[in-house]
């Protein structure tokens, strides 16, 4: 396909999906769909966040939700506690997180691989309990009511932040892309293909990671103050969930890490899972194992996404096209992972 | 003086892979390293190149240490290296392969004319131009070896070390590879060479060193190490 | 009087830590997987013998003849139905993601069968207890612990008194190396996997002589498994049961003057500051470093 | 890279049939109620997760009260029908089905769901949706100083007048039986939290001195610590903080470490038809404060037994009780505003409940401008294998015994 066709396309998709999100408030039929919306943009912006980790370096993080609840509670505590105004607390917390971010990145970015893990893990599990226990200063289990920013009615409210989270969405999406193109996102995609090989060729490694790392809790952050803002009550054990860290890693997976729009398309797809799976049956602890199973389909058979194997198999349906050598091996791949069932 | 190490040591657990490996490159000139399975010479490379950190013992390169630089210094410093069993960025296109060596700029597109074009010529200097957009992971062995090669010579070390660069290709590639090292050294580049192809290393090598259980144990021109009845004791394991 | 009673308590705990935590310490080093469901087995075993004991009658103990043998065989065939499908360069990240994803279907599972509701068994001799020196301690707690050091005494004995576990431990230490030996290491990491979810089994029924479960219990034993084992030096099982009785005891001595709560804290703090200052770990391990 | 425009197109066209989708389907949703429709109560109760057992308790004690009223023909003369969500004890999930349950569903009325953590978001949303909330679990103070105008909690007391009694009779004991000391072990949740603090406060002014002041997180299932503290400490009145199972093991804990307190008092824990067999049957002298009792001499209470035994075959407890309570506030303001539906009625439904009192199964309740309940709890205590009421002494149905047996 000839580049400028290609760009023409691409402009097309990207006005389509912005007019779509765009103009889903005046299509809620009641403030209830449109507060689904908000949930699902929230969604959006998070997967979006953890993806400036996951998709650029490879390294998974299961703790992003810690990040978002620590987002979400600085922004409350400066509001309560300081007094700031309410997007000024949002600007300072995001900032405050995404320097916390730095020694975190240090103790966990050092080494290879695991030890990530583990730490994002126990950053999830040590933030409940301090925050539970931290009674006097967070509120512990009595939560944080943070205060709203606006005076508006409540379908009011959720339009506006709606509004708000699409803004924080192009943001965090144009980020991602200015990065994607760059020279350091290329370094980046160089650490998540082989880091040894990577550094060997100059690029500092430790520094690139510590960086997007940081930058990736900013955006978090951001996300988590602003649902604060949106959702008014805080609560530990919900804001630091481990649930939510694995809901993220499930909707980049599910959508394609390696895509600009697969989180969003991923959390689009998880999160109204979500919410429809609740109003239609209700919730049992299935939705566990119904989380836990898909995950693991995802790890085992699509690593690189449900979205991108669909569309690597429909342009394997599509003979016509010219013969490359990526199609060729991409049918024997193909070949290999049937064989591999 | 270039390369050198000094009194090197590393030991794993309870074996020693480097047992005090003293050596001094000759700068401008194909080097190779030789020595039987097991005689350490990858994990000198590892020492030299920063991705293991000796026990004990120093690296200088042109008078400066770099004894426990971490390796991006050490690439920084001139140094370009490639791996034992080659290693590419699987899904990344061979033109952002040779991309991602240069040093690295920030927020900049790394697609500038000035640097496709020159990723492009080293592409094409080493005959795999036509796949530049191809992902490497579809790549065959002989063309991700060049595409390795190609990358390490976009960042434009003065110094190259190669871990067995004919290890796994077929003769028509075997005998490119061998003239393409002699007119990038003829252009000023230094070379240490580790590898088992005998015919290989004494057609292109002017100095050899022979290493056994973890330190030099001959060195010299080809003609001399290949009468030398130490190296023959140390490969028949007399 | 105390203090000395913490301590008591907290080698009592340490035990079962120590227990749990050299099943983890096995599979990284196996295979270099951090076990997220390692713990959620735990729960597992702790709920069927929970219920062989609510159900059918039997003492908790003598569920270990079913959970052990059953563990066993799903160890190993999650090692090798699951593990070896993923691909050698991803295989950390992945197998984190993968183990994860059980622990989830294992803990949504138990929730469907026995609801969140907390269970604790009711033995003739849940409240008995006995002194020793002006402490007190309670029956339950020491057969849990006198089986976590059983398991773990036979633990070492297969590892170094045994043809199978000399094959194990130079898998461990250098697979290509074990390879050339003539080690199956295919096979011995699958019965090595068996070997650590077996565990999981043992330390199930122990726990669940003396405390409550419900379904996502697990949670707050991975944290601080995790940070055991790091602190212990990933891969060392001497190095992982050292630290386990020491976090254990500090724990238990650090209730005295935090409360339980911050206590908790100190498994975390400990991970932290290994990584950020001694990655290889306390314990020896040098498999930390590229890890 | 460069982004695959199929994915990207595929991609935006999903969006956006889903935006038109959800908006199509959805729009049925808005009938106003005529008359004759039934009148339909949203309810959110966390029927999954931590607050399971309590929430479906309150579950029937709705299901109870909406059955005792239509076979009596209803209220205004429309049956009550009503409309549970679950939020799987998740305050994300409580708000979203407050959300649906006024937007989306349009019901006529909402009540409370279980817990206090709950509570306070979920009051939110009726608060902004102008909705009367009327709630059976949200006890502790802090749900009552957020400046609530449409919350009634329909219980005689908050969390911490709970032991008021309790407290009262301690203190009027002669100074030689006095207890001198207190342990206080709560765990980590405004509810149980309130409870132990509101007897500390009383008990601390009354010169009993806090010799073990512990807070534990409400998953805690290792009590040895806490225990071996409470022992070491001797404390002569053991004030549990706790729910059911946390109480039940922090008991045992303390029977291992041959702890003998002379009091020894539990929130909730002891009133559960399992806590006997759980403890090894010591119960003998263990208190409880308890809002409710199958035997109160209250009109209602009589039919609410009754009905309830016929149609569940087992007594009601404290949670059903608090349900059916918050079904009786709801049907009195109802029939006495003469309307059940969204809008200005809801205003009409709210004044009347700040002015008058109701007569319900725990008694009359009245309240505050903030909905706070103006009353104490009754205190029940383990005496001969049974669960007794001992104070007030007005409605006593056994002495109340101390120094309490050895457990």
């Amino acid at each position: 396909m000839p580049n400028a066709s290609k760009r023409i396309l691409v402009g097309t998709a990207i006005a389509l999906l912005a007019a779509a999100i765009l103009v889903f408030p005046s299509l809620a039929p009641n403030p209830y769909i449109l507060s689904s919306g908000v949930l699902v943009l929230n969604y959006a912006v998070l997967a979006t966040s953890w993806n400036f980790v996951g998709g650029f370096t490879g390294y998974i993080s299961l703790g992003h939700g810690a990040l978002a609840g620590l987002g979400g509670y600085a922004t409350g505590l400066l509001v309560v506690k300081a007094g700031l105004p309410s997007f000024a607390a949002l600007a300072v917390a995001a900032l405050l997180v995404a320097a916390l971010a730095v020694p975190l990145g240090m103790a966990a970015l050092r080494v290879r691989g695991a030890s990530f893990v583990i730490v994002s893990i126990a950053l999830v599990l040590i933030l409940l309990l301090v925050f539970q226990s931290w009674a006097s200063f967070t509120g512990g289990s009595r939560g944080l009511v943070v205060p709203r920013p606006f005076d508006l009615s409540r379908p009011e409210h959720h339009r506006v932040f709606y509004y708000l989270f699409a803004v924080l969405l192009a943001i965090a999406v144009l980020a991602w892309w200015l990065i994607d193109r760059s020279r350091f996102g290329l370094g980046l995609k160089s650490i998540r293909e082989d880091e040894d090989k990577a550094e060997a060729l100059g690029t500092p490694t430790f520094a690139y990671k510590l960086i997007v790392f940081v930058v990736s809790a900013g955006f978090t952050a951001l996300a988590g103050g602003l649902y604060a803002l949106w959702f008014g009550d805080l609560d530990p054990v919900f804001q630091f969930s481990i649930l939510t860290g694995s809901y993220l890693v499930l909707m980049a997976l599910l959508g394609g890490v390696r895509n600009l729009f697969g989180p969003v398309a991923g959390a689009i797809l998880v999160g109204t899972a979500l919410e429809y799976f609740k109003v239609e049956y209700g919730d049992t602890p299935l939705h566990l194992v119904a989380t836990g199973v898909l995950l693991a389909l995802v790890v085992l058979f699509m690593p690189d996404g449900v979205l991108p194997a669909i569309g690597d198999l429909l342009k394997r349906l599509d003979r016509t096209k010219k013969s490359s050598i990526r199609e060729v091996t991409a049918a024997e791949l193909a070949e290999q992972r049937k064989a591999a069932v | 003086m270039s390369l050198a190490t000094h009194e090197l040591r590393k030991a794993f657990g309870g074996v020693t892979a480097l047992d005090g490996a003293t050596v001094d490159f000759h700068p401008g000139k194909v080097n190779a390293l030789i020595g039987p399975n097991g005689s350490g010479k990858t994990t000198y490379f590892n020492c030299v190149t920063g991705m293991i950190k000796p026990d004990s013992g120093r690296v200088t390169y042109k008078d400066r240490d770099l004894t426990g630089k971490a390796p991006h210094r050490i690439a920084r410093a001139g140094l370009g290296r490639t791996f034992q069993l080659c290693r590419t960025f699987p899904r990344m296109t061979a033109l952002e392969n040779v991309l991602a060596a240069v040093p690295h700029g920030g927020l900049r597109s790394f697609r500038t004319r000035s640097d496709i074009e020159r990723a492009m010529s080293w592409l094409t200097r080493l005959g795999i131009e036509h796949l530049a957009r191809s992902e490497a992971r579809d790549m065959s062995w002989g063309q991700q070896k060049l595409l390795e090669l190609a990358g390490v010579l976009m960042a434009e070390p003065e110094t190259v070390l190669l871990d067995e660069p004919a290890g796994g290709v077929n003769p028509a590639l075997l005998d490119r590879i061998g003239t393409l090292i002699r007119e990038l050294n003829a252009e000023g580049r230094t070379f240490v060479i580790v590898e088992h192809n005998m015919d290989l290393v004494m057609s292109i090598s002017d100095h050899i060193v022979v290493f056994d259980r973890g330190r030099p144990i001959a060195e010299g021109p080809p003609s001399v190490i290949r009468s030398d009845e130490r190296v023959l004791g140390a490969y028949l394991g007399v | 009087m105390l203090l000395f009673q913490s301590i008591l308590l907290g080698l009592l705990l340490g035990g079962l830590y120590a227990l749990l935590a050299s099943g983890l310490t096995l599979y990284f080093g196996i295979m270099r997987v951090v076990m997220i469901a390692h713990s959620a087995f735990l729960i597992l075993a702790a709920y069927l013998a929970w219920w062989m004991h609510d159900r059918i009658g039997v003492d908790p103990l003598l569920s270990m003849v079913v959970t052990v043998p059953l563990f066993f065989a799903a160890g190993v065939g999650l090692q090798r139905l699951l593990l070896t499908r993923l691909r050698p360069a991803t295989l950390t990240m992945m197998s984190v993601l993968l183990t994860f994803a059980i622990a989830l279907t294992v803990e949504g599972l138990l929730g469907y069968a026995f609801t969140g509701t907390q269970r604790r068994v009711q033995l003739g001799y849940s409240s008995a207890s006995f002194e020793i020196f002006g402490a007190r301690i309670a029956v339950v707690k020491l057969i849990a612990f006198v089986l976590a050091v059983i398991a773990l005494s036979g633990l070492y004995v297969l590892m170094k008194r045994t043809r199978f576990g000399w094959a194990l431990r130079a898998t461990i230490q250098h697979r290509d190396a074990a390879r050339l030996l003539g080690i199956d290491t295919e096979r011995v990491a699958g019965y090595g996997f068996g070997i650590g979810l077996a565990t999981a089994a043992v330390g199930g029924t122990a726990l669940s002589l003396d405390t409550t479960i419900y379904p996502s219990l697990h949670w707050h034993w991975i944290g601080p498994l995790m940070a055991i084992i790091v602190v212990g030096g990933l891969g060392s099982v001497p190095g992982a049961a050292a630290a386990a009785m020491v976090l254990g005891m500090a724990q238990s001595l650090l209730q005295i003057p935090m409360g339980t709560t911050w206590a908790q804290t100190v498994f975390y703090v400990a991970l932290f500051a290994t990584l950020a200052f001694r990655p290889q770990g306390f314990f020896g391990g040098r498999l930390a470093q590229r890890f | 890279m460069p982004i695959n425009s199929f994915r990207a197109i595929s991609t935006a066209t999903a969006v956006f049939a889903l935006a038109l989708g959800t908006a199509g389907c959805s729009g049925d949703d808005q009938g106003s109620s005529g008359s004759s429709d039934p009148i339909v109560v949203g309810i959110s109760l966390p029927l999954t997760g931590d607050f399971s057992e309590p929430g479906k308790g309150v579950q029937e004690g709705y299901e109870a009260w909406a059955k005792v009223v239509n076979d009596k023909g209803g209220l205004l003369g429309r049956q009550v029908e009503l409309k549970i969500l679950d939020d799987q004890s998740n305050a994300d999930r409580v708000v979203a089905d407050y959300e649906q349950l006024i937007g989306k569903d349009q019901v006529d009325l909402v009540v409370g769901p279980f817990s206090t953590r709950l509570v306070v978001p979920s009051a939110r949303v009726a608060e902004e949706y102008d909705m009367l909330f009327v709630e059976p679990a949200g006890a502790a103070k802090e749900v009552f100083e957020q400046g609530f105008k449409n919350l009634f909690y329909a219980a005689p007391a908050v969390a911490n007048d709970h032991y008021n009694h309790l407290a009262e009779h301690i203190l009027a004991l002669p100074a030689d039986q006095r207890p001198k000391t207190a342990a206080y072990a709560a765990m980590d949740d405004p509810f149980a939290q309130g409870t132990a603090y509101g007897l500390k406060e009383k008990l601390e002014a009354g010169g009993v001195k806090t010799v073990v002041n512990e807070v534990y997180p409400p998953n805690t299932t290792d009590f040895s610590g806490i225990a071996a503290k409470v022992a070491a400490a001797k404390a002569d009145v053991l004030v549990g903080g706790s729910q059911y199972q946390d109480g039940v093991n922090l008991i045992v804990a303390l029977q291992q470490l041959g702890y003998q307190p002379k009091l020894a008092a539990f929130s909730t824990a002891p009133t559960n038809p399992e806590f006997a067999k759980a403890i090894g049957n010591k119960t003998t002298g263990i208190l409880s404060p308890t809002g409710y009792s199958q035997d109160a001499p209250y009109e209602s209470n009589k039919e609410f037994v009754e009905k309830f035994k016929a149609q569940f075959g087992k007594a009601p407890e404290e949670d059903q009780a608090n349900g059916y309570t918050t079904g009786q506030v709801v049907a009195a303001a109802v029939t006495a505003a003469g309307c059940a539906e969204q809008g200005e009625c809801q205003k009409k439904l709210v004044d009347w409940l700040h002015s008058n009192k109701v007569d319900t199964v725990v008694g009359p309740l009245s309240w505050d401008q903030t909905g706070k309940p103006q009353g104490a709890h009754m205190i029940q205590q383990w005496v001969d294998n049974d669960i007794k009421i001992v104070l007030p002494a007005d409605v006593k149905e056994a002495d109340f015994v101390y120094p309490k047996p050895a457990w």
